[in-house]
C-alpha cells in the first residue's frame, strides 16, 4: 500500500472510531475499507497503533479491541486526570421516571403519592423518594382524607433547575396543546 | 451559483406561505420591493391560487387571506385617486412586511450555508443516545421538556378514556345550528382555529360553504382585525359594526 | 513549557475533549491544565491543531471552536465516506419553515409566536414546536402582555448547530445584504 493510501485509511479509521460510541466489527470496517485480506488490516491497525498512539506521547488515545471490535479509548495513564476534570462538574441524571413524576407534581401541586401513580399506571414510590433525595420536591401539607397522605410540591431548587423564576413561567397546557396538537391543515383546494 | 444554495432549494417545492409568493411574483416582474404596486399582481396570485401550483397545501387559509387582502387592495386603486396613500392603508402594511420578510429569507439563506459547512463535521455520540436508554440529563432538561412529559401523560390519560367517534353526516342545516349555537356561546368564532379543528374533508367543505352562505344572508359578519390576523366572524346583531 | 509537559497536555486536551459530548470551554480545560495565560494556552492549541491534526493526513479529527467550546470533529473531507458508513443519516437538515423562524428569533430575540407568525405571513406554531424538541430554542420567558404569550430565544445548542461562539457572530442586516447583493440574486424557486 503506498504511504498516502495508508494515511487515509487510517483516518477514516480513526473518524469512524471516533463518531461510533460502540465497538466497531472490524470486517465492517475492512469492507469499508475494500480490504480482503485480514493480515493486510491487520497491517494497518498495527501500523497506526503504534506509529500514531501508543508512541506519541501527545495523544492520549489508544485502540482496544472488546466485545468482538474496535475501539478507541482513552490511554490508562490519563485516568486520574480524567475523573479528576469530569467529577468536578458531573451532571446528575433524573431517570425518565423521576420526569414524569416531577412534571406531574409541578403542574398539580399539590399532589398525592397515590395521585402520581395513578396518573402513571405505576407505583412511583421510588422516584417520589429520589426526588424528595434531590430537593426537587418537599412535603408541604396532608390531604384532608382518609390515611391523611403527604402532599409533594416543587421547591425553589426546582425552579432554579429548570432556569425558572417562578412557577408561572412553565408553559401551560394550552400553549402545549396549540403546539403539539397542530394537525396538518385539510386542503381548501381538493 | 445555482449548486451554491441547492441546500435551501431542495426544500422548496412549494412556496411556503403568501409572502413567499408575492416576493417571487415581485421578483418576476423585475418590479423594485420598494415602489411595487401590489395591484399590479394581484391577477397573477390569484392564478397561482386557482391553479394551485407550489402552494403549500397546509397554508391555504393564510394564501386566501393574503388574496382577499390584495382584492381589497386593487379596489381601492380603483376608486378615484386618493391623494396619498397613508402610511398605514393596507398596501403599505403589506409592503413593510414583504420588505422585512425579504430579510428573513435572505438570513435563512445564510443559515442554511453554515448549517451545512456543519453538517459535513461528525461529532461523537450523536447518535441519540440520551433516547436509547430512556434517560435524561438534569442539566439538559429544559422546562420545556418537562411540560411536554407530562403533556405525553395528560395525552396517554385522554386517549385510554377515549371511544371510537361515530361517523356523522354533515348538513349545511346542521352545520348551520352549530355555528349559531358555537357563537352564542363564545361570542366569536376564529376562522383559522375553527376550520383546523375539523375531522374531516367533508366537515371542512359543508363548513366552508355553510360559513359562506351565511355571511351572504348576513347571518354572520366575517371581520379581519389587521393585515395576517386570523378572520374572526360574528353574529350580526343590529348596531354591531356601526361605531 | 518543555517538550514532555507539552504533550503531556496535548494528550490530556485530546483525552478530554474525546470523552465529552459537549463543547468544553476553554477556562475549564486551563484550570484543569494549570495554566493562568491564555496566550500559553492557544500556542498549545495552536500546536496541537497544526503538528497534531490538520497537517497529518493519517489524521481524522480536527479541533473546532463553537458554542463557547472546544470540540473534536471529524474532518470535513470525510465526510462522503462517513456518511456511507453510518448509512442513517447524520443529521436531518432543518425545513426552510424552521429556518425562517429560527432566522427571526434570532435577530429579534425574544420574540413570541405572534411576532413570528405575523412576518412570516403564516402560523408558525409547527416549526416553534419542532425547534423547541431540537433544542434550538427555547422559552425565556412571558411578555407582559394580556395571555402571557411566551417568548423564544436561541440556546447554547444553536450556537453549536450553526457554528458560533456566540450570538455576536451573527452578521448584521447590513453585513448580510452585502454579502448576497454581490452576488447574483439566486433564484429560489424552481
Amino acid at each position: 500500500m503506498n504511504p498516502e493510501a495508508l494515511s487515509r485509511q487510517i483516518a477514516l479509521i480513526e473518524a469512524l472510531l471516533f463518531v461510533s460510541k460502540e465497538p466497531v466489527e472490524p470486517g465492517r470496517i475492512m469492507e469499508f475499507l475494500g480490504l480482503d485480506d485480514i493480515e493486510e488490516f491487520e497491517k494497518v491497525l498495527a501500523v497506526m497503533e503504534k506509529d500514531q498512539l501508543l508512541d506519541r506521547p501527545e495523544r492520549g488515545l489508544m485502540l482496544k479491541r472488546s466485545g468482538g471490535g474496535l475501539q478507541l479509548v482513552t490511554k490508562p495513564d490519563l485516568h486520574d486526570e480524567l475523573k479528576q476534570f469530569f467529577t468536578i462538574k458531573q451532571a446528575t441524571k433524573l431517570t425518565i421516571a423521576s420526569l414524569e413524576t416531577l412534571s406531574i407534581i409541578a403542574y398539580r401541586q399539590p399532589a398525592t403519592l397515590t395521585e402520581i401513580s395513578l396518573m402513571r399506571g405505576v407505583n412511583s414510590t421510588g422516584p417520589v423518594k429520589n426526588l424528595l433525595q434531590k430537593k426537587l420536591i418537599k412535603i408541604t401539607g396532608r390531604k384532608q382524607v382518609p390515611g391523611l397522605p403527604a402532599l409533594y410540591a416543587t421547591t425553589p431548587e426546582f425552579l432554579v433547575y429548570f432556569g425558572l423564576n417562578n412557577l408561572s413561567e412553565l408553559p401551560s397546557l394550552e400553549e402545549l396543546t396549540e403546539l403539539f396538537e397542530e394537525k396538518e391543515q385539510p386542503s381548501l383546494f381538493k | 451559483m445555482e449548486t451554491e444554495f441547492s441546500g435551501y432549494q431542495v426544500q422548496t417545492e412549494y412556496f411556503e406561505g403568501p409572502l413567499d409568493l408575492l416576493l417571487h411574483l415581485i421578483r418576476k416582474n423585475k418590479m423594485n420591493i420598494i415602489e411595487v404596486r401590489l395591484s399590479q399582481i394581484t391577477n397573477e396570485y390569484l392564478a397561482y391560487l386557482e391553479g394551485k401550483r407550489g402552494l403549500n397545501p397546509s397554508r391555504e387559509s393564510e394564501f386566501l387571506m393574503t388574496a382577499a387582502t390584495l382584492i381589497y387592495i386593487k379596489s381601492r386603486s380603483l376608486l378615484p385617486k386618493p391623494e396619498n396613500m397613508d402610511d398605514d392603508s393596507p398596501e403599505k402594511q403589506l409592503i413593510h412586511t414583504l420588505i422585512e420578510y425579504e430579510k428573513i429569507q435572505k438570513i435563512s439563506r445564510m443559515l442554511r450555508e453554515m448549517e451545512y459547512t456543519e453538517l459535513l463535521l461528525w461529532r461523537r455520540l450523536e447518535m441519540n443516545e440520551s433516547f436509547a436508554n430512556r434517560e435524561y440529563e438534569l442539566k439538559e432538561v429544559s422546562a420545556f421538556q418537562l411540560a411536554e412529559i407530562f403533556f405525553d401523560i395528560v395525552k396517554k390519560k385522554e386517549y385510554e378514556q377515549f371511544l371510537e367517534i361515530p361517523s356523522k353526516n354533515y348538513s349545511i342545516a346542521t352545520k348551520q345550528e352549530e355555528l349559531l349555537a358555537l357563537l352564542a356561546h363564545s361570542g366569536y368564532l376564529d376562522f383559522s382555529e375553527y376550520i383546523s379543528k375539523l375531522d374531516s374533508i367533508e366537515e371542512l367543505v359543508v363548513s366552508f360553504f355553510t360559513l359562506l352562505e351565511m355571511v351572504k344572508r348576513h347571518l354572520l359578519i366575517a371581520v379581519q382585525e389587521q393585515l395576517f390576523g386570523t378572520i374572526s366572524l360574528y353574529r350580526n346583531e343590529p348596531g354591531k359594526l356601526e361605531n
